[in-house]
């Protein structure tokens, strides 16, 4: 282990507000070295990328690059010492050509034209080295996502980097995506390129890095050798204790509830679902698997009221709701967990109480004749408050200053208050921590036990194997048959996430 | 620098904010009040005689301030639901132009008990209506409704001019390019008699305090703010927002229309192309003024009507130019701008 | 019908066209870099007055005419820097700022011409740019009548024009410009600044904006009136959106506008009163509505216009 | 009177006093100050909305004599004045007078028109005569309607041109207007806005001035001016208040030539000498009554 340290980040710390997001971080990387960096939503793995490639400033500490201090904010600086970043939320302009996109800021502003000719066959001979084949002129917003994530390793191999930093890499990618990618990382790691990823996937950390790093709470609080450590170790050192999930007991499931025959849905001229039939039961969980862009989204959408179907039909108990706006589904005893807590879910300016009610507020215990009932709301926030055990929250408090995990009760809190006939969840533990994720899965099992029919959407293989039932996998619009969730394998629900399966 | 999001907006900083903005650009405008060659102090003191100094400048203020409640509302109730109306002015000339062709048409031999009412609900429902030509594009093209409510003004303007002198021209006028006087009779009453405040004062204040009570208690009121704040919250949780926007659509355009109404029936009578000297965009920012705040609205009303009125007067008797009066109501909205970013953000190294 | 026709092959009119195209020219770019970086500027109409009066009272005081352009570029570029510091780094409501610069900028304009010029029954005048005979072509007939006998900020205006859209399109810096505009995060993951950008963007286009008002007081006429741009600067907005966001189209777009104005002007000897004069000059607003309704089905629109960037946001 | 107290005269001006219009009274006003008869203040630039303000305000400062332009605001001006019986009132109007205290004016170098019109029939060689107007209102139809007729006088086969350009200020677009009549052939331009004789200099043809004197502006290409002037207007009713007479009447009449209300004003070297007697036949006859300048105000074709 005697490689060269080619980057090293000491003492770092970055508070946001009261928020220490790193704590004291100091970590080296290796020449050729592939590091992973772990740890749970909000451990800081971000931010402390941030500050290493100058988007955010430190409070403290400093960042050394083939030994020298990068001055702190610029990330031109980090650029020209070799430092290349894909960002967890990609930075491409859809609107202008993958060259365009990677030649950015690589010339001088004041040059009186581009040389576009020779940044042309710079780019393709670097995409074919790599392997990493791309069209130059293309528009990027007509590139697939795997093919974007190409265009940003472009950018950073283009400019020449020597140390790699991709922030959650793999989070789009399908699994055969994700396969090649750090088939490809290793390759340039062979070649002498060092590399920092963020992952919260264990498996692919443990096959494609040499060495992990785990944060939890802004502090570094292990490093270990891949060769010898385990997943359960590292799961455990994620986390910081051992939180036991609660698990599912087998139930007969009643009635059939959720029907979808054959159901298309489109959106923006594209067919985002096809063809998909599902049937949710009284008492039982059906969860749908997939990769993120296959169409979990739009099924959400589809049960929640938002996307209609355009062919098939969707009924519940037997009545179409196909185009039942949200209130009816509400009142009809549909509980919506949405995607995204923060865009979806919740009006973070608003307070707890309005956002307790705001699916119901014009149902009469809310409102009478036009006006909101306050008091009735905010008792209503007070004891969803205090049954989910939202923590931080009073009904006058303003959701945005909720924590995820607590944020997530409230929406959860609401939507099972009313002892729903059926709930359906998308994500409903995304970016939550473990104690959360307990609570939650927790819930669910209890509204199915209740008699509740649960759709449960999720990427996450672990949640749906403990939870669901039944399980089928979404693939670029189409569901394949449901497995019963005990007599499936992990690789063969993780080849139906593939698009491989057999009737 | 960086700007950081407060958790928590203290009310000290809430209140102290406006001051200064109005400090800081009483300040400004001092500097070149003084380049014209007047003692500020002096002139400022002018100002507050030329706008409350006597029985006729403090109705004059109040007649000014009237329309620019009404628009200052129109903007506040659009811009707090994110609908970015910037064609109250427009709106404010269709209201007007509606009660001026109905006053001669079919309301002509109304009782005004009838009458007027009618003209003011007419004139509102114009507005309304010309609004809802960009939000109709925006919910069907998603075509950005500033840059189309900016571009109807102008064509607005224009069709007013084709009306006034064509099929609405008041042939009595010498060839004038106005509209048919609307008959005395259908005038709003006066509130305070030989001034040219009428009850238009009371109904502006109606309306913010009607303003105020639906944002504040309605649910459509609370689904509009919700809508606003995150659009994307408010649709999952069943708000619609096309339906929102169409009324809070309806609610702004109407009330600009109910401004240009409302100044025909007081102080006109009938409609010229100078009518409005810009109340649509001083409209703007008076909600700016007022952090949309309805109730806030009259205040911020209140203040340009004082900066206008009282500056016009004290130009009067200083000798200084009176487009002073602009000055100082432009440099009190971007100074505004800035202190309410700081009452939600703070700004860090 | 055929007198109506015949207009249109007199070259008077197309030299008139492109006089009365030069301020929109100069000012429709202007809007453009702005709106490219990602920043909607509003206080055009304001910008143009100013740049109006600053272009005259420089000549008047004795500067010579290029001096004039430059001040009232630099008044222009001053003014865009408020309007920048204020919804870039700040990230204010560009709009609502955008009417603020016009409000603030157009009446410190007149207030400054009152202070700086006495009142008099006539405002004083200048000695304004001369017609500017390019040697050759100027004599070729129909074209050099229409096209090279203009005065010399005419011509500035079609050399801008290229010099902008080779600007944006070929070099690196349009190339950030652009980038900005469409997603200031990239930008500022690839070592360049997008505040600064912004900043620059709308400084420069502040300062065409600047120049398309001085045209008026020292090539188009001699002398300053308040609120004489008349509306000039919302048309710029609307061409904006007409073109596009494209300069060669902006260019077109200011051409069809002012043709429309220069033929309206000579159809009034031709057909009397039949159509309502207003209903002329509605057709570009109206074209231009159109135009952005057309336009919304392709994604041209810069993804990132009006939207604040802040560093450090999320 | 020697020793009266001086008249107290406020003008209140919509536009601002560059306005051409507004720039003679303001003249008339500001020389009558000087000779001594009056005193006057004034305000410019007052948006109708704030123009009952202006004119209330004034009253209330005991001015004696508050002159003003009442076209947009016809209704409120005279409410304004049923409120002060002891302030006069003298209004550009297009209305008549009313009560004791609301007198009015008209705007009439109609008479100067029309022999300039006599003027540039002799010297036009196209034959062809342009005119630029703000808006077609009545004031600026008769002017140019007595212009047209006095070309006609002398050359009835004469064929004329009229622009309107939809705005009082915009130079640019007037300039525009013009040259668009020249280019039709015009070769002599009534320039109502300004910005007509600057395309006439432009292009080396030939202009008439209206209201003030625009020959100093363009040499060479301003020949003659219908002037205005407004001090006979003013002198009248200054007379009638001090006298204590009711002054709501129509004053009009001291615009007229037989009170030096206008002239016409011209550059001898540039007009041909066989132009000259007719006019100044034209001119005497006006001037004692034996002539009168039709006054039509329809919108000139
Ligand atoms: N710009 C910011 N302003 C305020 N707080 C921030 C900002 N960026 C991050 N944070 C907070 O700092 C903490 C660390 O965030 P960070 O994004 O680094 O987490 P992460 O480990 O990358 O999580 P994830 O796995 O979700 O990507 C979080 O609590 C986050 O909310
Ligand atoms: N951008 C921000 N600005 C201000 N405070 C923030 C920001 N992001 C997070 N916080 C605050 O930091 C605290 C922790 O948030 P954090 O994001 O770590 O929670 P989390 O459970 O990881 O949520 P999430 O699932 O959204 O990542 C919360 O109190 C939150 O309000
Ligand atoms: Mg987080
Ligand atoms: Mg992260």
């Amino acid at each position: 282990m005697s490689r060269r340290t080619v980057l090293a980040l000491s003492g770092v710390t970055k508070r946001f507000g009261a928020l220490t997001a790193n704590d004291d971080v100091s970590l080296a990387l290796g020449e050729g070295e592939v590091l992973a960096l772990l740890g749970e939503n909000g451990a800081g793995k971000t931010t402390l990328m941030n500050i290493l490639f100058g988007h955010y400033t430190a409070d403290a500490g400093e960042v050394s690059v083939f030994g020298k201090v990068l001055p702190p904010g610029r990330p031109r600086a980090a650029i020209e010492a070799g430092v290349g970043m894909v960002h967890q939320h990609f930075t491409l302009a859809p609107n202008l050509t993958v060259l365009e996109n990677v030649m950015i800021g690589t010339e001088r502003l004041d040059a009186i034209a581009s040389d576009r000719r020779k940044g042309r066959a710079r780019l393709v001979a670097i995409a074919a080295r790599f392997g990493l084949a791309v069209e130059p002129e293309a528009r990027v917003g007509d590139l697939s996502v795997g093919e974007r994530q190409r265009v940003e390793i472009l950018k950073a191999l283009y400019r020449d980097a020597r140390i790699l930093i991709l922030d959650e890499p793999t989070a789009v990618l399908t699994q055969v995506e994700a396969e090649r990618l750090f088939g490809t990382l290793k390759g340039m790691a062979a070649e002498g390129l060092s590399v920092i990823f963020i992952s919260h996937k264990l498996g692919e950390v443990m096959g494609a890095a040499d060495r992990v790093v785990v944060l939890r709470g802004g502090r570094v609080v292990a490093e270990r050798d891949t060769r010898f450590t385990n997943r359960a170790e590292l799961a455990e050192l994620m986390v910081g204790r051992r939180v036991a999930r609660p698990v599912r007991e087998r139930r007969a499931p009643g009635p059939p509830l959720l029907v979808a025959d054959a159901v298309d849905v489109v959106e923006g001229g594209a067919k985002r679902l096809d063809g998909v039939s599902f049937t949710v039961r009284s008492g039982e969980i059906l969860g749908v698997i997939g990769v993120s862009g296959n169409g979990q989204a739009a099924l959400g959408r589809l049960v929640s009221g938002l996307a209609p179907p355009a062919v098939g039909r969707l009924t519940l108990a037997g009545a179409d709701i196909g185009r039942t706006p949200p209130r009816a589904l509400v009142e009809a005893g549909v509980g919506r967990i949405p995607e995204d807590r923060h865009a979806e879910g919740a009006v973070g300016e608003m307070t707890v109480w309005e956002n307790a009610v705001l699916e119901r507020v014009r149902e009469p215990r809310f409102s009478r004749r036009g006006l909101v009932d306050r008091a009735a709301a905010r008792a209503f926030a007070a004891a969803l408050i205090e049954r989910f055990d939202i923590r931080g929250a009073t009904p006058d408090t303003r959701t945005r200053l909720l924590s995820g995990g607590n944020m997530q009760k409230l929406i959860l809190g609401r939507n099972l208050a009313g002892s729903p006939r059926l709930v359906v969840a998308n994500q409903p533990t995304r970016g939550l921590d473990e104690g959360a994720i307990a609570a939650v899965h927790a819930e669910l099992l209890a509204a199915r036990a209740a008699g509740a029919g649960v759709l449960l959407i999720s990427e996450d293989l672990d949640e749906v194997t403990a939870l669901a039932d039944r399980v089928q996998a979404i693939v670029k619009g189409r569901l394949s048959p449901s497995v019963d969730t005990d007599a499936a394998d992990a690789r063969t629900i993780g080849l139906m996430m593939a698009g491989v399966w057999e009737t | 620098m960086q700007f950081v999001r407060r958790s928590h907006v203290p009310t000290r900083l809430l209140i102290a904010a406006p001051l200064a903005a109005v400090a800081v650009s009483l300040a400004l405008s001092g500097l070149l009040i003084a380049a014209a060659g007047a003692d500020p102090f002096e002139a400022y003191w002018k100002m507050l005689v030329g706008a409350f100094g006597s029985r006729l400048s403090i109705t004059e203020t109040l007649t000014r301030t009237t329309p620019l409640i009404l628009t200052g509302l129109a903007a506040a109730v659009a811009f707090r639901a994110r609908l970015w109306n910037i064609g109250a002015e427009g709106q404010f000339f269709v209201g007007a132009l509606a009660v001026a062709a109905l006053a001669h048409g079919v309301l002509a031999g109304t009782p005004a008990i009838v009458g007027t009412p009618l003209l003011l609900v007419a004139g509102a429902a114009a507005g309304a209506l010309l609004l809802l030509v960009p939000l109709a594009l925006r919910l069907r093209f998603g075509v950005d409704e500033v840059v189309t409510t900016l571009l109807l003004n102008f064509v607005v303007l224009l069709f007013v001019g084709m009306m006034i002198e064509g099929p609405l021209k008041d042939p009595m006028a010498f060839g004038w390019p106005q509209s048919v006087p609307v008959p005395g009779g259908l005038m709003l009453p006066k509130l305070v008699p030989r001034s040219r405040l009428t009850i238009g004062l009371l109904i502006a204040l109606a309306a913010a305090l009607a303003v105020a009570f639906v944002q504040a208690r309605t649910v459509f009121g609370f689904e509009a703010r919700a809508a606003g704040l995150a659009p994307r919250a408010a649709a999952f949780a069943g708000v619609s927002l096309p339906r929102t926007l169409v009324a809070v659509a309806c609610l702004s355009g109407a009330l600009a229309g109910l401004a240009g109404a409302v100044e025909v029936l007081s102080v006109k009578g009938f409609v010229t192309k100078d009518l409005s000297p810009g109340y649509g965009y001083s409209g703007i920012v008076v909600a700016m003024l007022a952090g949309l705040n309805p109730i806030g609205v009259v205040a911020g009303a209140l203040f340009v009507g004082i900066v206008f009125v009282g500056a016009d007067g004290m130009s009067r008797a200083l000798g200084v130019p009176s487009f002073i009066a602009d000055v100082i109501v432009a440099i009190s909205l971007l100074s505004m701008l800035v202190a309410l970013l700081f009452t939600s953000y703070e700004v860090r190294r | 019908m055929t007198a109506a026709l015949d207009i249109l092959l007199t070259a008077s009119l197309w030299a008139a066209v492109l006089r009365i195209a030069t301020p929109l020219i100069f000012g429709t770019l202007g809007a453009l870099i702005c709106e490219r970086s990602g920043v909607l500027n509003l206080g055009i109409e304001g910008i143009m007055t100013l740049g109006a009066m600053v272009g005259w009272l420089t000549v008047y005081q004795g500067g010579d005419l290029w001096t004039g352009l430059l001040a009232a570029a630099a008044a222009g570029a001053a003014f865009g820097l408020l309007h920048a510091a204020l919804t870039v780094p700040l990230g204010l409501s560009q709009h609502v700022t955008g009417l603020g610069i016009t409000l603030f900028s157009s009446s410190l304009t007149y207030f400054v011409f009152r202070l700086s010029v006495p009142v008099s029954s006539t405002p004083p005048t200048i000695e304004p740019f001369r017609p500017l005979a390019i040697p050759g072509l100027s004599d070729l007939p129909f074209l050099g009548e229409a096209l090279f006998q203009q005065t010399a900020p005419t011509y500035l205006a079609l050399a801008a024009t290229a010099a902008v859209a080779w600007l944006l399109a070929r070099t690196p810096l349009g190339l950030a410009v652009r980038m900005a505009g469409e997603n200031p995060h990239a930008v500022e993951a690839q070592g360049l600044d997008p505040i600064r950008i912004r900043i620059g963007a709308v400084v420069a286009g502040s300062a065409l904006m600047g120049l398309g008002g001085a045209f008026l007081t020292t090539a188009a006429f001699n002398s300053f009136f308040p609120t004489m741009i008349q509306g000039r600067g919302w048309v710029c907005i609307a061409l904006v959106v007409f073109s596009s966001w494209k300069p060669g189209k902006a260019l077109f777009g200011a051409l069809l506008f002012a043709l429309f104005d220069a033929y309206q002007l000579r159809l009034q000897h031709v057909v009397e009163g039949a159509v309502p004069y207003q209903l002329f000059l509605m057709v570009p607003y109206v074209l231009s509505i159109l135009a952005l309704v057309v336009m919304s089905r392709r994604a041209r629109v810069p993804q990132a216009l009006m939207q604040p960037y802040r560093r450090g946001e999320r | 009177a020697i020793g009266a107290e001086k008249l107290k005269v406020a003008g209140i001006h919509a536009d601002p006093v560059e306005n051409a219009w507004n720039s003679r009274i303001h003249a008339a006003l500001t020389s009558a100050a000087a000779d001594g008869t009056i005193d006057y203040v004034f305000s410019e630039g007052v948006a109708a909305t704030d123009y009952a303000r202006a004119m209330r305000e004034y009253a209330d400062q005991g001015v004696k004599l508050i002159w003003g332009q009442s076209y947009a605001l016809e209704a409120e001006a005279r409410q304004v004045a049923a409120d002060y019986p002891e302030t006069a009132f003298l209004m550009g109007s297009s209305g008549g007078p009313e009560g004791d205290n609301f007198g009015v004016f008209g705007t009439r170098n109609h008479e100067a028109a029309y022999l300039a019109g006599m003027l540039a029939a002799k010297m036009s060689k196209s034959g062809v005569f342009g005119s630029v107007g703000g808006y077609p209102i009545p004031e600026v139809n008769l002017l140019i309607n007595a212009f047209r007729l006095g070309v006609k006088e002398v050359k009835p086969d004469a064929k004329f041109l009229n622009g309107f350009i939809g705005t009082w200020f915009d130079p640019p677009k007037a300039k525009e207007a013009a040259l668009a009549q020249i280019d039709a052939g015009a070769d002599v331009l009534f320039g109502e806005r300004i910005g007509t004789a600057d395309a006439a200099k432009e292009r080396g043809v030939l202009a008439i001035g209206s209201l003030i004197d625009y020959t100093p502006r363009y040499p060479g290409a301003v020949f003659a001016n219908a002037i205005w002037n407004f001090r006979p207007t003013v002198d009248a009713i200054v007379a009638d208040v001090l006298a204590g007479k009711p002054v709501g009447r129509d004053y009009t009449e001291y615009s007229f030539m037989k009170y030096g209300g206008n002239e016409l004003i011209y550059v001898k070297d540039q007009v041909p000498a066989d132009a000259l007697p007719a006019m100044e036949a034209k001119e005497a006859a006006i001037k004692s009554g034996a002539f009168e300048v039709p006054i039509d105000a329809n919108e000139p074709a």
